[in-house]
């Protein structure tokens, strides 16, 4: 009787095994990248119903976050304006632009097609139901829009900028140093280490972090790493 | 960082409503999809993802919040009258995205308006809570906190109907104006029994307008009292000024309210309502209750009689005699030696603190029984200014009875009837009155109720009525304060009319009925009816309404004082007691559904009974003797049954034979009484007097194939999905004669059986100290006196003997990888400002559903329908256990156990075993000692319940959120199962809760979506500060001061609405400024099953009787526990 | 190992030297071919009927009760069980448990009797480990399933996270994951190793063809040689010794699951040691249940004969009592703590509701076994398989009365509340029962069921010292061969 | 026999039992063969010495790949529970006498790890799986699976050759010896 297997089956098992793992290896890999928020969510996009850029109104014209934003500071939920809030200005600025006709959709009763309907905004970023972020918790206490949003006052269209996960969000409760600023500067996305002086007589202070490191003191600053921080 | 621009698809229009239809959608009518639109216009657009429409009201906010954001600007995107509201004081802002607002406004109610203060989000109302600035402010019971269900209620009425059939606006207007313009109409009006001074007003009017009008008041179980104190006259206790009371029959902590209840559970703690000084019985006042069945007064009784109802009567002629009264006629002596040494006992309590104490008779209670009541309160000189009862003379008066309005209609004296009750006459009315046939006889009867029940289906027409929260109203309180209701909300489905808009409809001259959108954008006819009676008692000015809007009430305003007499006794006042075979046959009042209004309120049928634990559904109570003599049931489980095993003689609990759990089967009997029948299944309820057989009213009314006996289906739709099939119905058995309790029932075995849904099938303690219960007097079992007791309160039970816990480790972090600020190792619960816990006083819960129903309220809790109970898996936090504890040497009466309730959700324990066995770190403890439960991490492998010794996890074993419970075997379909989802139900939701999928665990968290608001909002201090300093922030000083939020301003729902403040909840950090670290100090302060070590966050006040030592039972009151090892 | 039966042999200095005679582990001096014949005979020959008769139901029980079971109950959620909030768990913990258990014996035979060198333990070990596999995999159904939300159950798993939340190594559970997990892997191992000799004999046998491929892959190549052998024998004997422990260990911890808890009745010392014993206890009672049957079927009465059966039910009779010692001393450090907690949990097992399901484990785990006592009794198969049937009751039993009892009768009397399964909860157990036959039968069909080489040399001829008589151990008189001197040589 | 080039593999020679294997055996280690092997059903005892083999040194693998599983699962519970995210669990401490908590696991990992070296470091030391051999290609060798006891001299071997191996084979009571030839 002859053999069954012939002579090249001998190293076949030895080179299965090894395709197979690093088949394995590779997938894990591919998996660590692209599916965590870090890819998923960070540069989400999308188009706006109006072209509204942040860098003409923050830059140059140098609105206050809260001009439009005006809850933030009082609530957990960050309000989008409502028309009315760009119409006190663009019923005189602009006016005519054609990128402002939903605009004028909602708010101008001479505009032909006028609905009153609110303008719908796309949303950008989006935390899961059963994750309670309080804006208010967080600029009432020294942490910048910029930590979370970045620098919104760059964008033309608003991306997302950071990866808002649970354990991004962990990092900063470890060590929030790195967010701390003055009250002051919440709103300041032009914030460095040049503005640190203008608050500490300290020599030792230097850098926006040595200043966090104060403040975390001073403010008594002991964020939560509990569940029930966010989730309830 | 690669940017990938999306562009966002065009939603196309009619995406969303398509977005809100879904499977078996109850709301998914056009009326519902305008009113989402017109109420909350981007809302309809967001909902364009079916996924957030179903699973998570928190997108439903989100989207409000935007639109919403967009109302507090004034576009015309809520409809609220918002320029005639002002917010509440405690919400200085106006509406923003995210957070509540809270406005003042009452509940109008036959025994005075509840004043509440109302939760908004975005103008839904989701909360309510008492208004305690109100000078009859009280808790809030399970009624007015399951109210705002029914404004979201799928079955609520939304529909004109035309003799049954739906009908236009347009022809009921027709109708209404014919009525309005024809000066000699012949209209009558069936009022409720509640006090609205613009009702009052516009009914004045009325008849100037129409001389031909007559008004009537009806409700089915407001008594006849009045008629003993004179018209409109009524006697309202002020419990603080009450040393020593009796209630005769009359439940007055629960269904059958006598002035605001908070001050008498004040006294029932010996340290005083805040816990402020040393443990004194004398402060104490003592309760003496005569009554047939435990009610929640009589469990909190020092001493209870249990007599008959019919007997009351008799007993109260006793006492007065005792008293020498003057003016009651001889009554027949009571033959029982013992009660007639109870009564002896007592009256000289009575008298010795006469002043100061009150007889109180029950509101449904005969004439006699008011009348010899009044006698013995006059004579002991307890009415009057600065006494603990006030005659007070209310403006409900010139209302004719049902009686009368018969009268009239069979005079032809009536053509248009106006049936504006809250009660439902064709159902409940008596049986011999024949209603529906006196309705038939009237021309037009025009019907307003929130509910399509018989009465709407038997009239001409049936107008769907506003909800109080919807429209523009006042009433009176219990005192007769005046007090504004306000719309939160407009009605959420066109036509829904309030009673005031109808009746300035008749008033006006062209009969155009408004309702509460009144013409585009003008107010309601109602908002300026409402305005002009208050100017007539406020004034005219503008700063005067805005403070009652703010308020909610007008301070001084109560009602005038009133001199009643005593008037002599009719003869034939006492009947004969009872006996075998000529039961008793008592109406009660029920506490789910009153008098059958709340039939389609899920969260008052699921919330269980609180004497007999029984949900859905209603059952003839029957003492455990009377039972027996019977042989209707011929294995009773008794309070604490013995048995011997091998030799051993030990209690234990082996199944009753009508089963336990979903198997529990109740025997049917057959009642028979005034000639009619009625099948009913039987409990057996301790403590209630022999011979009588307890029937709650309100059940029964529709029936359809999926009944569990079979009925025949009938008024289907009359009910919602809650109300069918529900219960049985015993107001047939009622004569007008006899409208509380009748005689000379007969009862038989049938052969069939019942399943009941009881959430608590054992009633004993089993020895263990669970509730622990003392006396204030020296008790004779070398227990020592009051402050001996107090001193052994912790050592009662197991906890005598066991030795104390000993930890071997310290609860630390890890000094090299988590150091503290000084570099060594943290404690786990480090958080230096606020540290949680709360505290239970048994000595003044009464056991009532008020938190059980606020806590689902305020926690998005979901209701799962009779089988699920029956299995064991409601979901309410709080379990409210209800334990009877009966002496074995009672010589008293030993069938009159002690009822002790303990509500029990989770104890936060710092050594929590819950969390330990978690493989997932799904339950863990955070840094102010909360027991944190992260739904979303859960995976649902059930061992922290088990492990929990307090039971006090829920699972949600379905998804009670996403299926219809209430639909038969829906949860078992899965995903073919018919889906609530845009059902109005979700408005109700409280957007700061997460809403529980399936699979997950939940318990009570110590509403920490309160405690994170609160905390929150105080940090948001330290900028307010350097702002008011001027300074830059870095150079202010930020203290515990400034992030420490207020001592005890945080309270909990169930806190917050309870009726009897037994709860306190605060910051153990606070020092003794906080009534709860007080709390935590006094002797009384006891932790639940402190043997195991969990070192529980919650704990327990032992409760204190307050028993009279010359009465021959005290030797038997307040040892509930302390007779155990 | 030698043994030896006949009369000691005549020597030359004419001593008789007395030899113990010892039971043979094959009768009728069986030559190597025939066991050959006999064993791969199951796997070639046409099955009996009998075997039919056995799969085809057994399958479709399978498929409805655990696929259609399982398909119900992830679509619809855990409601479909008859847990409740008190009773959280309920059916599908009491099987898991009583699976787990049935899984001891295999690798309990294979391990511990191959360390004590117990030679019976060859013609039964095969199919034992089978059972434990398949045992492991019924049992892990339950616990994978009923969990609220089966499609997170990754979460169980210590993986990197964006969430950067870990699990919770304090948990008994976490601790039962990798136990039972391990259990699982190391006795496929244990089992697959310890037939690659078999299936090359099979192989070997087979015509060419696809069975002859499988066979062929499956046995690695395997030929036997002594170089193969040395380093075979060498990883048998350390599986067998990592095995000991491990199956020691994971009942200990499926134990933890209780004794860790506070719940009165579960949180005792008492438990692992009695938790294992009652796992072995329950083991051999299905290997009985199992092979007994088999034996008659497939002829095997000379490789399985009464002695293994007589040692068996002795195994039975020892655990039992141990199991019952441990039943009356539960009641005795009950009544010692004092504590009224305790007591009652005992007491509502005797008498409270469940009083039934207490008598019956401890009739048919305590008392059923005692017969065990009469040879005779051994001897009696039908005897046997009765008690046998009993034990697996009993076993199933003592899980529902530890779990269900305990839990429908906790601390507070306010939530006490009976349990009572729902059809789903019988549908899937009754399923996991079609899913263990059918495994079974499959391994019957398909792979030796005994282990060829090790019956081989458990017969006397395999001694490579039967021949030469003149340096036989038992002659007393000890030649030193040749070779050994060279290796004292080459050594010093 | 076909007529394609073949090379020689070495000698087969079957023996009648166990014990003649045995013999044989002895004497072809004392010859001072090495690349030779004996084929039997089952283990046969002692085999090893009278072949003259050593000792396996698999346990070595087997300890070096259980300590592996108790350090992963140490790193691996430490790291988690104490230094990355410790969590106030029952008011457990998340410091060092946590580690109490961790010796399920470890135990666990421990075997796997050994496990898993037992299986992987003996397929090595026997270098399968190994499909096919010139073995295989003799007429008689299948019975070493069933009841036959062989011994193969390779062809590689230094003291082989083609005569005197044979004779040495059927001297020492080999019976059937065959030449096996490897095919290719």
């Amino acid at each position: 009787m002859a053999n069954i297997f012939p002579r090249w089956s001998n190293l076949l098992p030895l080179k299965i095994a090894v395709c197979a793992g690093s088949a394995a290896a590779g997938v894990a890999l591919a998996f660590t990248y692209y599916a965590t928020p870090k890819t998923l969510t960070v540069g989400y996009q999308p188009s706006q119903p109006i072209p509204f850029s942040h860098k003409i109104h923050v830059d140059q014209v140098g609105l206050d976050c809260r001009y439009c934003h005006s809850f933030v500071e009082v609530s957990g939920h960050s309000n989008v304006p409502g028309g009315n809030t760009c119409w006190n200005c663009h019923q005189h600025v602009q006016r005519e632009s054609p990128k402002l006709a939903p605009l004028h959709k909602s708010m101008n009763p001479a505009f032909p097609g006028y609905d009153g309907k609110p303008i719908e905004w796309v949303r950008v970023h989006k935390s899961p139901d059963f994750v309670y972020f309080n804006h208010s918790a967080h600029v009432n206490r020294g942490v910048s829009c910029q930590s979370c949003h970045g620098d919104v006052h760059k964008m033309e269209v608003v991306w997302q900028d950071q990866p808002h996960s649970m354990g991004w969000c962990l990092d900063c409760h470890r060590a929030p140093e790195n967010a701390l600023r003055p009250l002051e500067e919440v709103y300041n996305f032009n914030y460095g280490d040049a503005d640190v002086l203008k608050y500490t007589k300290d020599q030792g202070v230097k850098t926006t972090k040595d200043l966090g490191l104060k403040l975390k003191e001073q403010f008594q600053v002991n964020p939560k790493k509990s569940c029930a921080t966010c989730h309830h | 960082m690669s940017k990938r621009i999306w562009h966002h698809p065009e939603v196309p229009a009619d995406e969303t409503t398509v977005s809100w239809r879904s499977a078996g959608q109850l709301e998914d009518t056009p009326a519902f999809r305008e009113w989402l639109d017109r109420e909350f216009p981007q809302g309809a657009a967001e909902m364009a993802d079916e996924s957030d429409a179903e699973t998570s009201r928190r997108s439903f906010l989100k989207l409000m919040g935007a639109s919403t954001a967009l109302a507090g600007f004034g576009t015309a995107a809520c409809r609220r009258p918002e320029s005639y509201i002002v917010p509440y004081t405690k919400a200085p802002e106006w509406i923003i995205p995210g957070k509540a607002t809270y406005y003042a406004s009452s509940m109008p109610r036959a025994t005075g308006a509840t004043p509440l203060v109302v939760t908004t989000f975005e103008g839904r109302p989701t909360k309510l809570a008492p208004n305690k600035l109100h000078p009859d402010a009280e808790g809030t019971d399970a009624f007015a906190q399951a109210s705002v269900l029914d404004l979201y209620s799928p079955s609520r009425s939304r529909q004109i109907l035309k003799s049954g059939k739906p009908a236009k606006r347009a022809e009921l207007d027709a109708a209404i104006a014919a009525i309005a313009t024809d000066k000699s109409a012949k209209i009558g009006f069936l009022f409720g029994a509640d006090d609205s001074p613009t009702r009052k007003r516009l009914a004045k009017d009325i008849s100037a307008k129409f001389p031909a009008a007559k008004f009537y008041q009806y409700e089915a179980l407001t008594g006849e009292a009045p008629v003993v104190l004179g018209d409109g006259v009524k006697l309202v206790a002020d419990f603080a000024k009450a040393d020593r009371i009796l209630a005769l029959d009359c439940d007055f902590a629960g269904t059958d309210p006598q002035g605001p209840v908070t001050p008498f559970f004040d006294r029932r703690k010996p340290e005083g309502k805040a816990y402020d000084h040393k443990p004194d019985a004398a402060k104490m006042n003592r309760l003496y209750a005569v009554e047939a069945a435990f009610s929640l007064t009589g469990g909190m009784a020092d001493h209870r009689l249990r007599v008959a109802a019919s007997q009351v009567a008799l007993v109260a002629a006793r006492i007065a005699r005792e008293l020498a009264v003057p003016g009651i006629v001889e009554s027949p002596e009571i033959t029982d030696s013992k009660q007639v040494a109870w009564i002896k006992a007592m009256a000289a309590d009575l008298k010795s603190n006469a002043g100061k104490s009150m007889v109180l008779a029950g509101s449904r209670q005969s004439p006699a029984v008011h009348q010899i009541a009044l006698a013995i309160n006059l004579a002991l000189e307890n009415i009057g200014e600065g006494k603990a009862l006030l005659a007070l003379q209310t403006e409900v008066t010139g209302l004719g009875s049902l009686a009368a309005l018969k009268k009239d209609i069979e005079s032809g004296g009536i053509d248009t009837l106006f049936l504006l009750t809250p009660s439902n006459p064709i159902y409940d009315a008596p049986a011999d009155l024949d209603f529906a046939g006196l309705l038939a006889k009237v021309k037009t009867s025009i019907h307003l109720s929130d509910r399509t029940n018989a009465t709407a289906f038997a009239s001409t027409w049936h107008i769907p009525a506003a909800h109080y929260l919807e429209s523009w109203s006042d009433a009176r309180s219990a005192r007769g304060t005046y007090t504004v209701v306000q719309p939160m909300i407009l009605p959420l489905y066109p036509n829904c009319v309030s009673e005031l808009e109808i009746l300035s409809a008749l008033l006006s001259d062209d009969g155009k009925l408004l309702d509460g959108e009144g013409d585009k954008e003008a107010p309601s006819p109602a908002y300026d009816q409402v305005r002009k009676t208050f100017a007539a008692l406020g004034g005219e000015d503008l700063s005067a309404w805005k403070k009652l809007l703010r308020d909610g009430f007008l301070a001084d305003s109560s009602y005038p004082l009133a001199t009643p007499v005593a008037s002599p006794l009719a003869a034939g006042s006492f009947a004969a007691a009872p006996v075998k075979d000529a039961l008793e046959v008592i109406f009660a009042t029920d506490a789910s559904v009153y008098d059958g209004r709340w039939i389609d309120n899920a969260w008052l049928q699921e919330a269980p009974d609180p004497i007999s634990k029984l949900t859905w559904d209603n059952a003839a109570l029957i003492a455990p003797k009377t039972a027996k003599e019977l042989g209707i049931y011929d294995l009773i489980i008794e309070p604490e049954p013995v048995s011997t095993i091998l030799g051993v003689e030990s209690k234990y609990a082996d199944v009753g034979p009508d089963g336990e759990g979903e198997n529990r089967k109740q025997p049917m009997i057959q009642v028979t009484v005034n000639g009619r029948t009625l099948e009913i299944p039987v409990l057996v309820s301790f403590g209630q007097a022999e011979n009588t057989l307890i029937i709650p009213l309100g059940y029964g009314q529709a029936f359809d194939k999926d009944d569990e006996l079979g009925r025949k289906p009938a008024n289907q739709s009359h009910v919602g999905l809650v109300g069918i099939n529900r219960g049985f119905n015993a107001y047939p058995l009622r004569g007008s004669a006899t409208t509380y309790f009748t005689t000379g029932a007969t009862v038989e075995l049938t052969d069939k059986r019942y399943s009941v849904a009881l959430v608590q099938e054992h009633s004993a303690m089993y020895g263990r100290a669970l509730a622990r219960e003392v006396s204030t007097i020296e008790s004779d079992d070398e227990k020592g006196d009051f402050k001996a007791q107090l001193a052994n309160v912790k050592k009662q039970g197991n906890d005598s003997h066991a030795p104390p816990n000993v930890y071997l480790y310290k609860p630390l972090g890890s000094a090299k990888w988590n150091p503290g600020k000084d570099g060594k190792a943290q404690p786990h619960l480090n958080d230096p400002l606020h540290q949680w816990a709360m505290a239970i006083d048994l000595s003044a819960c009464m056991g009532c559903n008020s938190c059980l129903v606020a806590c689902q309220a305020e926690n998005n809790i979901p209701i799962v329908g009779k089988e699920q109970v029956a299995k064991g898996r409601e979901m309410h936090w709080i379990r409210m256990d209800r334990y009877f504890a009966a002496q074995k040497d009672n010589t008293f009466d030993p069938d009159n156990p002690a009822l002790v309730p303990q509500p029990v959700a989770c104890v936060h324990c710092e050594s929590a075993p819950c969390e330990t066995v978690c493989p997932v770190n799904a339950t863990v403890h955070t840094e102010d000692g909360l027991n944190a439960m992260a739904y979303n991490r859960c995976i649902g492998t059930r061992y922290c319940a088990n492990n929990c010794p307090y039971k006090a996890r829920r699972f949600n074993f379905f998804d009670y959120n996403k299926r219809n419970p209430l639909i038969k075997h829906n949860l078992y379909k899965g995903p073919l199962g018919e889906k609530t989802v845009g059902d109005a139900d979700h408005l109700q939701k409280n957007p700061n809760v997460t809403v529980r999928m399936r699979g997950v665990m939940e318990k009570c968290t110590y509403c920490v979506q309160r405690l994170k608001d609160s905390v929150i909002r105080q940090k948001r201090g330290q900028k307010q500060e350097a702002l008011v300093a001027g300074k830059a922030s870095t150079e202010m000083e930020v203290t515990t001061k400034t992030l420490r939020i207020p001592v005890d301003s945080v309270k909990t729902a169930c806190q917050e609405a309870c009726p009897a403040d037994a709860i306190t909840f605060g910051n153990l950090l606070d020092g003794d400024k906080s009534a709860l670290v007080r709390s935590k100090h006094i002797e009384r302060n006891y932790d639940l099953l402190n043997y195991i070590g969990t070192r529980p966050r919650t704990s327990y006040l032992a409760r204190v009787k307050n028993p009279n030592p010359d009465m021959p039972d005290a030797r038997f009151i307040g040892k509930a526990t302390i007779h155990m090892v | 190992m030698a043994s030896t039966t006949q009369a000691a042999p005549e020597t030359r200095t004419g001593v008789k030297l007395p030899v113990l005679e010892r039971e043979k582990l094959i009768l009728n001096g069986r030559s190597y071919h025939w066991i050959t014949e006999r064993i791969c005979g199951v796997v070639e020959n046409k099955q009996p009927l009998l075997w039919w008769l056995l799969f085809i139901p057994s399958a479709i029980i399978a498929a409805i009760g655990v696929g259609g079971g399982l398909f119900h109950l992830v679509s619809t959620g855990v409601g479909v069980w008859g847990n409740t909030n008190r009773v959280m768990w309920g059916w599908p913990i009491v099987n898991f448990v009583f699976w787990i258990g049935i899984g001891h014996a295999g690798t309990l035979i294979s391990a511990i009797l191959f360390l004590t060198r117990q030679n019976w333990r060859t013609s039964i070990n095969r199919a034992a480990e089978a059972m434990t596999i398949f045992a492991v995999m019924c049992a892990g159904i339950f616990p994978a399933f009923h969990v609220g939300r089966v499609w997170f159950a990754w979460f169980l798993a210590p993986v990197p996270n964006a969430n950067a939340i870990w699990q919770n190594f304090k948990s008994p559970l976490l601790w039962d994951v990798f136990a039972v997990s391990t259990y699982f892997t190391v006795s496929l191992i244990f089992w697959f190793l310890g037939m690659v000799p078999d299936l090359a004999t099979i192989r070997d046998r087979c015509k060419p063809g696809l069975r002859k491929i499988l066979y062929g892959i499956f046995s690695l190549g395997w030929r036997g040689g002594n170089r193969q052998w040395s380093h075979y024998e060498m990883a048998y004997l350390l599986l067998a010794a990592l095995s000991t422990p491990l199956v020691l260990s994971v009942h200990s911890v499926v134990s933890f699951d209780f004794a860790t808890s506070v719940v009165p009745g579960w949180h005792t010392t008492i438990f692992p040691p009695y938790f294992v014993a009652g796992a072995i206890f329950g083991g051999f009672a299905m290997v009985l249940t199992i092979m007994v049957p088999a034996r008659f079927v497939y002829g095997l009465q000379d490789l399985i004969t009464m002695k293994h059966i007589d040692n068996m039910a002795k195994i039975i009779l020892l655990t039992g009592t141990i199991v019952g010692y441990a039943y009356l001393m539960e009641l005795f450090v009950a009544f010692y703590s004092g504590a009224i907690y305790e007591m009652d949990a005992f007491k509502f097992r005797i008498a409270g509701p469940y009083w039934w399901a207490y008598a019956a484990m401890m009739s048919c785990n305590v008392l059923s076994p005692q017969v065990f006592w009469f040879k005779a009794c051994r001897e009696n198969l039908w005897v046997v398989m009765i008690v046998a049937m009993c034990v697996n009751v009993g076993m199933w039993f003592e899980r529902f009365v530890i779990i269900v009892t305990t839990l429908a009768r906790m601390w507070l009397p306010g939530d006490w509340k009976t349990f009572s399964p729902s059809a789903q909860d019988q549908m899937l157990f009754v399923g996991t029962i079609g899913l263990f036959l059918t495994l079974f039968m499959l391994f019957l069909r398909f792979l030796p069921c005994i282990n060829i080489a090790e019956v081989k040399w458990t017969k006397l001829e395999a001694d490579p010292h039967f021949d030469d008589k003149e340096h036989h151990p038992d002659h007393g008189v000890a030649i030193e061969p040749a070779y050994q001197k060279e290796l004292a040589e080459a050594k010093s | 026999m076909s007529t394609t080039r073949k090379r020689v593999y070495g000698y087969l020679a079957e023996f009648k039992s166990a014990s003649a294997l045995y013999k044989a055996a002895e004497k072809i280690r004392d010859a001072g063969f090495r690349k030779w092997d004996c084929y039997s059903p089952y283990p046969i005892h002692g085999l090893d010495g009278a072949m003259g083999l050593k000792r396996s040194i698999l346990p070595w693998f087997v300890f070096f790949g259980g300590m592996t599983g108790t350090a992963t699962a140490f790193t691996l519970a430490y790291s988690t529970q104490v230094v990355i995210y410790p969590t106030v669990v029952q008011a457990k401490p998340a410091n060092i006498f946590t580690i109490p908590a961790f010796f399920p696991v470890m135990f666990e990992l421990t075997i796997l790890f050994s496990g898993f070296t037992v299986l992987f470091g003996l397929l090595a030391l026997i270098q399968l799986p190994r499909l096919n051999h010139p073995l295989f290609a003799s007429k008689q060798f299948h019975r070493a699976t069933d009841d036959g006891f062989f011994i193969a001299i390779e062809a590689r071997d230094s003291k082989f050759s083609p005569n005197a191996t044979r004779e040495l084979l059927a001297e020492i009571g080999g019976a059937n010896i065959e030449l096996v030839e490897e095919e290719d």
